[in-house]
């Protein structure tokens, strides 16, 4: 009862100092802090009362992620259900059977994933090979240009986040994306989950969405889980890092990446 | 203090005005924008309390000693009786909306004249007084205590109101303030605190019958007069009846139009029209003034004049009666007269002998206004019209307040008019119809005393003819009132000198083909019909 | 001056529940005394205000006619602006109190060079005040989630609506915002014009800085200051159960807004507010104009005197009969 | 002569003596009616202020468009004339005593003076200004002319009037003078006159 | 009293309004809302508390809950400190759901007696759900 | 002012009555969309954008377009178009208020709208976009409403009118520019990735806006004593014929690039559009009447004596608007998609529901429309009187 009644006091003090003290500008200035409130982040006014917010101690950290993708140890279609399934599973991918389908990670054959890289005279099984695609998570994204919320955007490790609570849904991001790499929520996805995972969110329709390069996992110290689920076969790491495994493992074979020719210095590699 | 004020603005150039709160501003009554005192004689023979002289101007305005008794009582009287009264002195929020819609106020710029401030004059009294909140609060509540002063300030603005209820158009509570000055006249009324104007046109019609007092026979010779212009102009010789029994219809209009320029072409027309259908209807001397200067005075005085018309037609034995042009007679016969003193129950309902039209709409008042009597028989076509006759004219239409706005007679006057010349022609929209502006001469203030005043108040409406003019050449402002046949002559005289005021039936008057009719080459005013080719002089 | 005196009352009314509760403990008296005591005051006080009115006659029809009268057949009348008969009526009162009709008409007269006069539109004191009454209302509707359960499903629908857009944790009303923007037109409006600054009273500028201090007050304790709400239903729903409960622990700042709630409501009957009852009431807008179609009643008309025609003709008959008017008695 | 130079300071300054001028003639008003359009942001809204705005800025303007090298003479009167009739003719029916309806323009003397305190020092400045006062001077006769005339014309009106309203009573006397008369002359001679204007 | 059917119809409409909530919940149950904390991980607590005070959870939590959102989304800070030092991580369902896993019992209560309904549940699973949808 | 819209024939009534029918019954369809989702329409993962933004396209163009009028009257002084004036720029409101609900009944979370002013960003064309269309709304409104209640008043519009219709100029141009870079300014979207993406809409814009002002005005002529006088209408034709040849043109500009480069992405688009693209030609029949009715619409436009001829006129117009509006509000979405990143073809069509929803939004219009025109045209005709 103590505590509450110090902090009605107070309370009230804020209440009526507001009212006293500045009368109708008062009630401006509430009308600009609601607007920062909703503009940024309402536990910042609030910070004296409860906690503080830290990044994880755990938490992997990197100057700029990004993996290789070595595509002469993906041999066996198990090899990519195996890291597609993963993605699928933890991240609650609705399987819709329809042209408004939801893919993070999916596969294409060779010629439609490097349309400019081909000749008639590739090596043998090369052009239907089929190739694992997800987000390039771009340096220079052009969805993170358009979008007219901020709902994508860039986080300093270089992955390209979605923040589905603020998209409003207007696809823009999948007109610029050039590798077709975004998908949106037509419906609702539920129904078309076959098993949902409770530790992870669903999506609500009207929203866009994407691989993050489970950037929830990485803040728990984990590899994204389709890097798990590869056997090696992808490696994840900090381009930023001369010594970590990417940097080795680029720096001794020769990667492509998709339509360099776009200058969005994309993150995945592709090892040939 | 008055005087100390004026020594001091000669000396110092620089004074500035203290802003005060409009309770504390009197007013200063200056030639122009006050009526005279009524006449000791008129309240006399009326029966009206506290005759005396007396002088606006002058301090002592010698009301009875127990004046705020009077006055008090006299307002709980009034709020007993009178739901739209109390209701008015209740929820007005003063959003101000009434404001700029005032006539007085737009031409003169005298706050008190905003309809909302002229209403609080005597809600202010009403919350010190009658309410709880106004007596515990007192000015805080927009309370004031009733003074000397408060019964002159309401004496100077409630004579400067017009009861033309535009206001009360706006008003998102429908407050009238022609009901409140009404009541507010009559509270002055109660201590003798009455204009002239307003109370000699009372006392000689409740005691000829018309407002100058004419007696039966000198009004026999001005019909005469009118008869002989009628025979020069026209060639037909006219004979009406008067006080005729057995009549089927009583004809009853203002006494302007008997005597008044230029109602008396007006009342030629209804001469010709009446004639030329052969209609069998008599006029009246007892009942000979349509207009009723009571209502701007009490509503008491309302019912004693209008009792004449009910009576004379009784008397008379008449079917039913018709009404001619006119503003606040129409509003008395239209609101109060079945009211206060039907029921008509000795008449008929009004049927047109000539077309067969029964008028459903006076089936209870039994009496029909001679616009909507005359459109039904343009629409039957039962007259044979010649509008080119009024091609010179170029015509535009004034709305008077009451038929406008307390009656809502507005289609059929524009009616007959496109029917009787070519050239029409309206005035601004937010001028016309319901938002009609005032001739500023209404409500017993068409006197010369208060030229100045009306010349300032007839701005608005002034302003609108002359739009017309300066476009479309406009000559001729047809109007249905008596009164503003009478003041609008002068507003135009000074503010638009090129256009003349005429009644609607004159111009019926001028374009009627009559059967046995000579050549007509002069119209009712006696001026010359324009011929189709040449004589383009005038 | 009005102005200050005003602001300074509606400060006081927020001080007063904030000492009571503060320093005094006095829960008890402002969740629950005061409501019951505003709310009594304010049914009983409305009712006899409106009784009060009905007390006195309508001695006279006198609509304020804005349109074409019922005439002939063939002329077109304008039912809702000058209607005949209770249909029209009910139209017109409908118009006029859903959607302002005569405020709506509103114009702006200017005098301009020459001197020449225009009258412009004039919408926006419309705007103001219809926005500001329908989101007033939306707002008490919307408030009956906390003395309802369960909560009835035109409440969710309005709720739904009104948060459509989502802005803000918890979501933003859009009337909330409506409101105390209507409001501020309304106060700018009264200071800046000077011909309604001049009839203004401090009872005009007292209205508007309580109900503004009721908006702010809900604003702030939903956005800002929060309160528990389930504390609060549990008084609301108390006090209309008649089984008053004030539960521990909610905000003070609710008790400011229940007070100033409860001042409205008793000042209510006492103010202008009573336009809102008023309005039915007004003769010159719920009364048909058929004048002459149907007798009116008068309930206290009284004989009066009047100059009889046998006292006319006594005077007169000499000069009538010369002047050939018949006569009565030769 | 009037040198091109004060003309040039005059439209340069038009604002600001506009302003003084309302102002000095608004503050010579007492605290009656009045008052209420003087402490208004807007205070030409107000039909009093109005007039006033209207009389000051057409003399004003009167006086930098005169760029004529001779003495006020015929033309320039009726320029005025036309320009302040209007104006004039509302004042002579608002609430202005006959030295505030017309004497209004001997302020902006006052208010020239001050406003060009600095350039009098200059070359023929003073001569200029003070041929500009003369020019005031007559404008103002000019506008005391249309304010008679209108003054006039009310107590006309006053006449005509009652005229009017007792038309019949009026000819009926006039019967009882001249019984021959031709009524329609001596009745109607006065308006039919005026029509053929 | 003139007039008098009318306007007593109209007072007693009038009336009726504005008592409506008197009328409306006559003879309905009155339900507090009782929030049950009865989880197995709650009751192995020793100390029952919540990450903040009691007070503080049940007047702030949705822009607790809306900082975190963004704090973890877009600042990829991840990790709460309470005020009394303790470490949370940001997460409905990895902190909040570990004791409060009956959302019927638990938000329900208060949510649906205050009326209020966030969009939470259109993408986050409410604890215990998973099972019903997994089975269809 | 706005109150003349309540006084009308029985013939308006019925009008604004039908428009309210199918509005309602459009909104249904709305409803559908909110609780069901975008799934109810053609769109696809791949073809991510489709009928409402195209909409949302042309009648961005549309509603620019009344700067073909706003030029000559007030920078030339060409009085002959005082009496059409208003009607543009009141088109320009429905025009730009159909363009915003395009825009909302697009997005998948409209309830969120207003994020983007809550987050402004300044990188995001859409931002931009969004902003410019509703500062041209307040412009069009501001300027539209004074100028009329002006003339209403018989005054002189206010002073702070003219620096805003000056504005209100630029603000046009750049309404249409900011659409174009919308699309413009995408990689790996070929079709759209053209410098002259904004001068070839706003080419589009000033023949297809003034010709739908054309046909709408003679249809309102119908029903009203209102005239906008010969004058104008030839002038209006002739600015039509200009604009309609230099869109051709460059249309040609881009057809001669794509296919003498010979660079696949660019000539896939046209191919896909023209001829169909590995057998998917769901939108052959409607590219190919495109250029037919442009070139129709030229022949006519073209000589004077068959521009000043009213029916052949209307015939112009009518298929100059089909021509434009398959080429910017139908085609030029569905093929920037097609082919997409992958190589792969996604045809779209919109469905029932979506045509529907479209359909309501131009109800909207019509509706907005209707009341300006019948408040403007009621003033003009009380002023003129």
């Amino acid at each position: 009862m103590d505590s509450d009644k110090r902090r009605f006091l107070r309370f009230m003090g804020i209440s009526t100092g507001l009212v006293i003290g500045s009368g109708f500008l008062g009630g401006l200035s509430s009308a600009l802090r609601l607007g920062t409130k909703l503009g940024g982040s309402a536990l910042a006014a609030q910070g004296a009362v409860s906690g503080s917010l830290i990044s994880s101690p755990s938490a992997l950290k990197a100057g700029r992620w990004a993996m290789a993708i070595d595509l002469r140890k993906f041999k066996t279609n198990d090899d990519y259900r195996r890291c597609i399934d993963a993605c699928d599973e933890i991240h609650n991918i609705p399987d819709i059977p329809t042209g408004q389908e939801i893919k993070w990670v999916w596969e294409e054959p060779y010629e439609n994933a490097f349309p400019e890289q081909q000749n008639h005279y590739l090596e043998k099984g090369l052009k239907d090979k089929p190739i694992l695609l997800m987000c390039n998570q771009c340096e220079y994204p052009p969805c993170v240009r358009v979008c007219p919320t901020g709902a994508t955007f860039k986080r300093r490790d270089g992955i390209v986040m979605m923040d589905y609570h603020r998209c409003i849904g207007c696809r823009y991001c999948m007109a610029a994306c050039p590798y077709g790499s975004r998908s949106f929520n037509f419906q609702d996805p539920r129904p078309f989950i076959k098993h949902i995972c409770p530790d992870y969110p669903t999506r609500t329709k009207g929203v866009v969405e994407k691989c993050d390069f489970c950037a929830e996992r990485l803040d728990k110290g984990l590899l994204p889980a389709c890097v798990e689920a590869s056997n090696g076969a992808m490696v994840f790491g900090d381009l930023d890092d001369p010594n970590s495994d990417i940097r080795k493992l680029l720096s001794k074979s020769f990667s492509i990446r998709r339509k360099p020719e776009l200058g969005t210095q994309p993150s995945i590699f592709y090892i040939l | 203090m008055p005087d100390e004020l004026k020594r001091k603005e000669l000396v110092d150039i620089e004074y500035r005005p203290p802003k005060k709160d409009w309770m504390d501003v009197a007013p200063r009554f200056r030639h122009g924008t006050y009526i005279y005192p009524a006449k000791p004689k008129n309240l006399k023979y009326l029966d009206m309390p506290n005759p005396r002289e007396w002088g606006p101007a002058e301090a002592d305005w010698k009301l009875p000693d127990n004046w705020k008794e009077i006055v008090l009582n006299g307002m709980r009287e009034r709020l007993d009786r009178y739901r739209s009264f109390k209701v008015f002195m209740d929820i007005c929020v003063r959003c101000g909306a009434c404001a700029d819609k005032c006539h007085f106020f737009i031409g003169g710029g005298d706050p008190k004249n905003m309809p909302v401030l002229r209403a609080e004059l005597i809600r202010s009294v009403y919350r010190g007084n009658f309410t709880k909140a106004g007596r515990i609060l007192g000015r805080l509540n927009g309370a004031r205590e009733l003074t000397k002063d408060v019964i002159k300030e309401w004496f100077y603005y409630f004579y400067q109101c017009t009861e033309c209820r535009r206001c009360s158009v706006f008003c998102p509570y429908g407050i009238d303030t022609a009901e409140i000055t009404m009541m507010g006249r009559e509270l002055l009324n109660l201590l003798g605190c009455n204009v002239n104007w307003v109370m000699e046109p009372v006392a000689n019609c409740y005691r000829t019958g018309n407002h100058l007092g004419i007696q039966p026979h000198a009004l026999m010779d001005m019909f005469g007069m009118m008869l002989d212009d009628i025979k020069d102009r026209v060639g037909i010789k006219i004979e009406p009846s008067f006080n005729r029994k057995g009549a089927e219809i009583l004809f009853v209009t203002p006494s302007a139009d008997y005597f008044a320029e230029p109602g008396i072409y007006t009342c030629m027309g209804y001469l010709l029209l009446l004639h030329e259908l052969g209609l069998d209807y008599t006029w009246s001397t007892y009942a000979s003034e349509g207009g009723n200067f009571g209502l701007f005075t009490s509503h008491e005085m309302i019912k004693r004049l209008n009792a004449k018309i009910y009576a004379e037609a009784r008397r008379l034995g008449v079917k039913w009666i018709l009404g001619g042009e006119c503003g606040h007679m129409w509003r008395v016969i239209h609101q109060y007269m079945d009211t206060m003193n039907g029921p008509a129950d000795f008449l008929e309902e009004p049927v047109s002998p000539i077309t067969g039209t029964r008028f459903e709409n006076a089936k209870s008042t039994k009496m029909v206004h001679i616009a909507e009597f005359t459109a039904d028989l343009i629409k039957n076509d039962k007259l044979k019209l010649d509008p080119s006759r009024n091609d010179d004219l170029r015509v535009t239409f004034h709305d008077s307040c009451n038929p406008s706005r307390a009656m809502g007679i507005l289609e059929e006057p524009r009616y007959i008019i496109k029917h009787v010349c070519n050239n029409f022609y309206e005035m601004p929209e937010n001028t016309i119809r319901e938002q009609t502006f005032c001739c500023a001469g209404g409500a017993g203030l068409g006197t010369d005393e208060m030229m100045e005043m009306r010349m300032r108040g007839g701005l608005p409406r002034a302003n609108a003819v002359q739009y017309v003019h300066d476009r479309h050449g406009v000559n001729r402002l047809t109007c249905m009132c008596a009164i503003d046949r009478a003041t609008l002559t002068t507003l135009m005289e000074y503010w638009v000198p090129e256009v003349k005021v005429t009644g609607v039936h004159e111009l019926v008057g001028n374009a009627l083909v009559m059967k046995g009719e000579k050549e007509r080459v002069l119209t009712l005013r006696g001026d010359p019909i324009k011929e189709t080719e040449g004589d383009e002089h005038v | 001056m009005k102005l200050l005196f005003a602001f300074i009352s509606v400060v006081m009314l927020a001080i007063i529940p904030s000492i009571g509760i503060g320093y005094a403990g006095m829960q008890y008296v402002f969740g629950v005394v005061v409501p019951y005591v505003a709310v009594a005051v304010f049914v009983a006080g409305f009712a006899y205000r409106v009784l009060n009115w009905a007390k006195s006659p309508v001695p006279f029809r006198i609509p304020t006619t804005c349109g074409q009268e019922k005439s002939l057949p063939w002329i077109r009348q304008n039912k809702l602006d000058n209607p005949s008969g209770t249909p029209g009526v009910v139209g017109r009162m409908a118009l006029e109190i859903l959607f302002f009709r005569s405020l709506f008409r509103n114009t702006r007269t200017e005098l301009r060079k020459g001197p020449m006069l225009a009258y412009g539109s004039s919408g926006w004191l419309w705007l103001a005040a219809i926005t500001f009454h329908w989101s007033f209302l939306v707002i008490l509707v919307r408030h009956f989630r906390l003395f309802s359960q369960p909560v009835p499903p035109f409440v969710n629908v309005l709720e739904g609506l009104d948060g459509f857009l989502q802005i803000g944790v918890p979501t933003l009303y859009i009337t909330d915002i409506l409101l105390l923007a209507a409001l501020l037109y309304l106060f700018i409006r009264r200071v800046a014009i000077p011909q309604v600054r001049y009839v203004s009273l401090v009872s005009d500028y007292f209205t508007l800085f309580l109900i503004f201090g009721i908006g702010l007050t809900g604003v702030l304790m939903r956005y800002f200051y929060r309160v528990n709400v389930v504390g609060v239903k549990e008084l609301a729903m108390g006090l209309i159960a008649l089984r008053p409960v004030v539960p521990s622990g909610i905000g003070g700042l609710f008790f400011v807004h229940l007070f100033l709630i409860s001042s409205l409501f008793a000042y209510f009957p006492f103010s202008k507010l009573m336009h809102m009852g008023g309005v039915f009431l007004s003769p010159t807008r719920n009364l048909a104009n058929n004048n002459r179609m149907k007798r009116h009643i008068n309930p206290w008309n009284y004989p009066v005197h009047v100059h009889t025609y046998a006292e006319y003709e006594d005077e007169f008959r000499d000069k009538m009969k010369a002047a050939g008017i018949p006569v009565e008695k030769e | 002569m009037i040198d091109r130079g004060i003309n040039d300071v005059l439209s340069e300054k038009r604002g600001a003596i506009l302003t003084r001028w309302f102002d000095a003639i608004a503050d010579s008003y007492p605290a009656n009616a009045s008052s209420f359009f003087k402490d208004r942001k807007d205070r030409f809204a107000n039909p009093v202020g109005s007039a006033i705005k209207e009389a000051t800025e057409t003399v004003v303007d009167v006086l930098i468009d005169g760029t004529s090298m001779e003495m006020p003479g015929k033309n320039e009167g009726e320029k005025v004339y036309g320009c302040l009739d209007r104006v004039i003719r509302i004042r002579a029916v608002q609430d202005f005593t006959p030295s505030k309806a017309v004497g209004f323009i001997f302020l902006l003397k006052r208010v020239l003076r001050e406003e060009l305190q600095q350039e009098l020092g200059k070359d023929g400045m003073y001569g200029q200004l003070l041929f500009l006062e003369s020019r005031i001077d007559s404008m103002a006769l000019v506008c005391f002319e249309s304010y008679m005339k209108y003054r006039e014309k009310l107590f006309e009106l006053k006449v005509d009037e009652f005229k009017h309203m007792a038309f019949r009573l009026l000819e009926k006397a006039n019967l009882t003078v001249d019984p021959t008369g031709d009524r329609i002359a001596s009745g109607k001679g006065a308006p039919e006159s005026s029509d053929m204007k | 009293m003139y007039d008098r059917g009318k306007i007593i119809a109209g007072l007693v409409v009038f009336a009726g309004l504005t008592t409506l909530p008197f009328w409306y919940n006559i003879g309905k149950a009155r339900v507090r809302p009782d929030p049950r904390l009865d989880t197995p991980a709650i009751r192995q607590m020793k100390e029952k508390h919540c990450i903040e005070s009691k007070r503080f959870m049940i007047e702030y939590h949705m822009q607790m809950l809306n900082g975190w959102r963004n704090a973890v989304v877009r600042d990829y800070k991840t990790t709460y400190v309470s005020t009394s030092g303790q470490y949370f991580t940001m997460s409905l369902e990895d902190t909040c759901f570990h004791c409060h896993s009956n959302e019927k019992q638990f938000c329900n209560q208060c949510h649906s007696y205050a009326d209020v309904k966030p969009y939470c549940w259109e993408c986050h699973v409410k604890p215990g759900e998973e099972i019903a949808h997994g089975q269809r | 002012m706005i109150e003349k819209a309540f006084y009308g024939s029985k013939k308006y009534w019925a009008w604004i009555v039908f428009l309210f029918i199918l509005l309602g019954t459009c909104f249904h369809f709305y409803l559908i969309q909110f609780s069901e989702g975008l799934t109810i329409t053609g769109m696809s993962r791949n073809v991510s954008w489709g009928l409402y933004i195209a909409q949302f396209t042309y009648l961005v163009g549309v509603a620019a377009s009344a700067v073909m009028l706003v030029i000559p009257y007030y920078l030339h002084h060409y009085k002959a178009f005082s009496r059409m004036m208003i009607l543009g720029e009141f088109m320009a409101i429905a025009a730009v208020t159909m363009c915003m609900l395009f825009i909302f009944v697009d997005l998948g979370q409209p309830m969120r709208v207003m994020n983007v002013l809550l987050y402004p960003q300044l990188h995001s064309v859409m931002f931009w976009d969004m902003t410019v269309l509703g500062g041209y709304l307040v412009l069009n409104l501001l300027i539209g409403f004074t100028t009329l209640e002006a003339e209403r008043k018989a005054a002189p519009p206010p002073g702070w009118v003219k620096p805003l219709i000056y504005l209100s100029v630029l603000w046009a141009i750049s309404i249409h520019t900011v659409t174009a870079f919308l699309y413009a300014g995408l990689p790996g979207r070929p079709y759209w990735m053209s410098a002259i993406m904004a001068a070839r809409f706003l080419a589009g814009a000033f023949c297809s806006g003034p010709a739908i002002l054309l046909l709408l005005v003679f249809l309102a002529q119908r029903f009203v004593k209102y005239r906008v006088g010969e004058e104008s209408i030839k002038a209006l034709a002739k600015i039509v014929a200009y604009a309609m040849s230099a869109n051709v043109f460059f249309l040609l500009l881009e057809v001669f690039t794509a296919f003498y480069s010979r660079i696949p992405d660019e000539m896939n688009p046209f191919k896909y559009l023209f001829a169909g693209l590995d057998g998917h030609t769901a939108l052959r029949v409607r590219a190919v009447l495109r250029p037919g009715l442009g070139i129709a619409s030229l022949a006519i436009l073209i000589p004077p004596q068959s521009r000043n001829n009213t029916k052949l006129l209307t015939v112009a117009l009518i298929a100059l608007v089909v021509s434009t509006w398959i080429d910017k509000g139908f085609s030029l979405i569905a093929a920037g998609f097609v082919p997409n990143p992958f190589g792969r073809i996604t045809e779209y069509l919109p469905t029932f529901p979506e045509i529907m929803i479209a359909l309501g939004v131009y109800t909207v219009g019509l509706l907005i429309l209707t009341v300006l025109w019948k408040v403007a045209i009621s003033v003009k005709e009380k002023t003129a009187a």
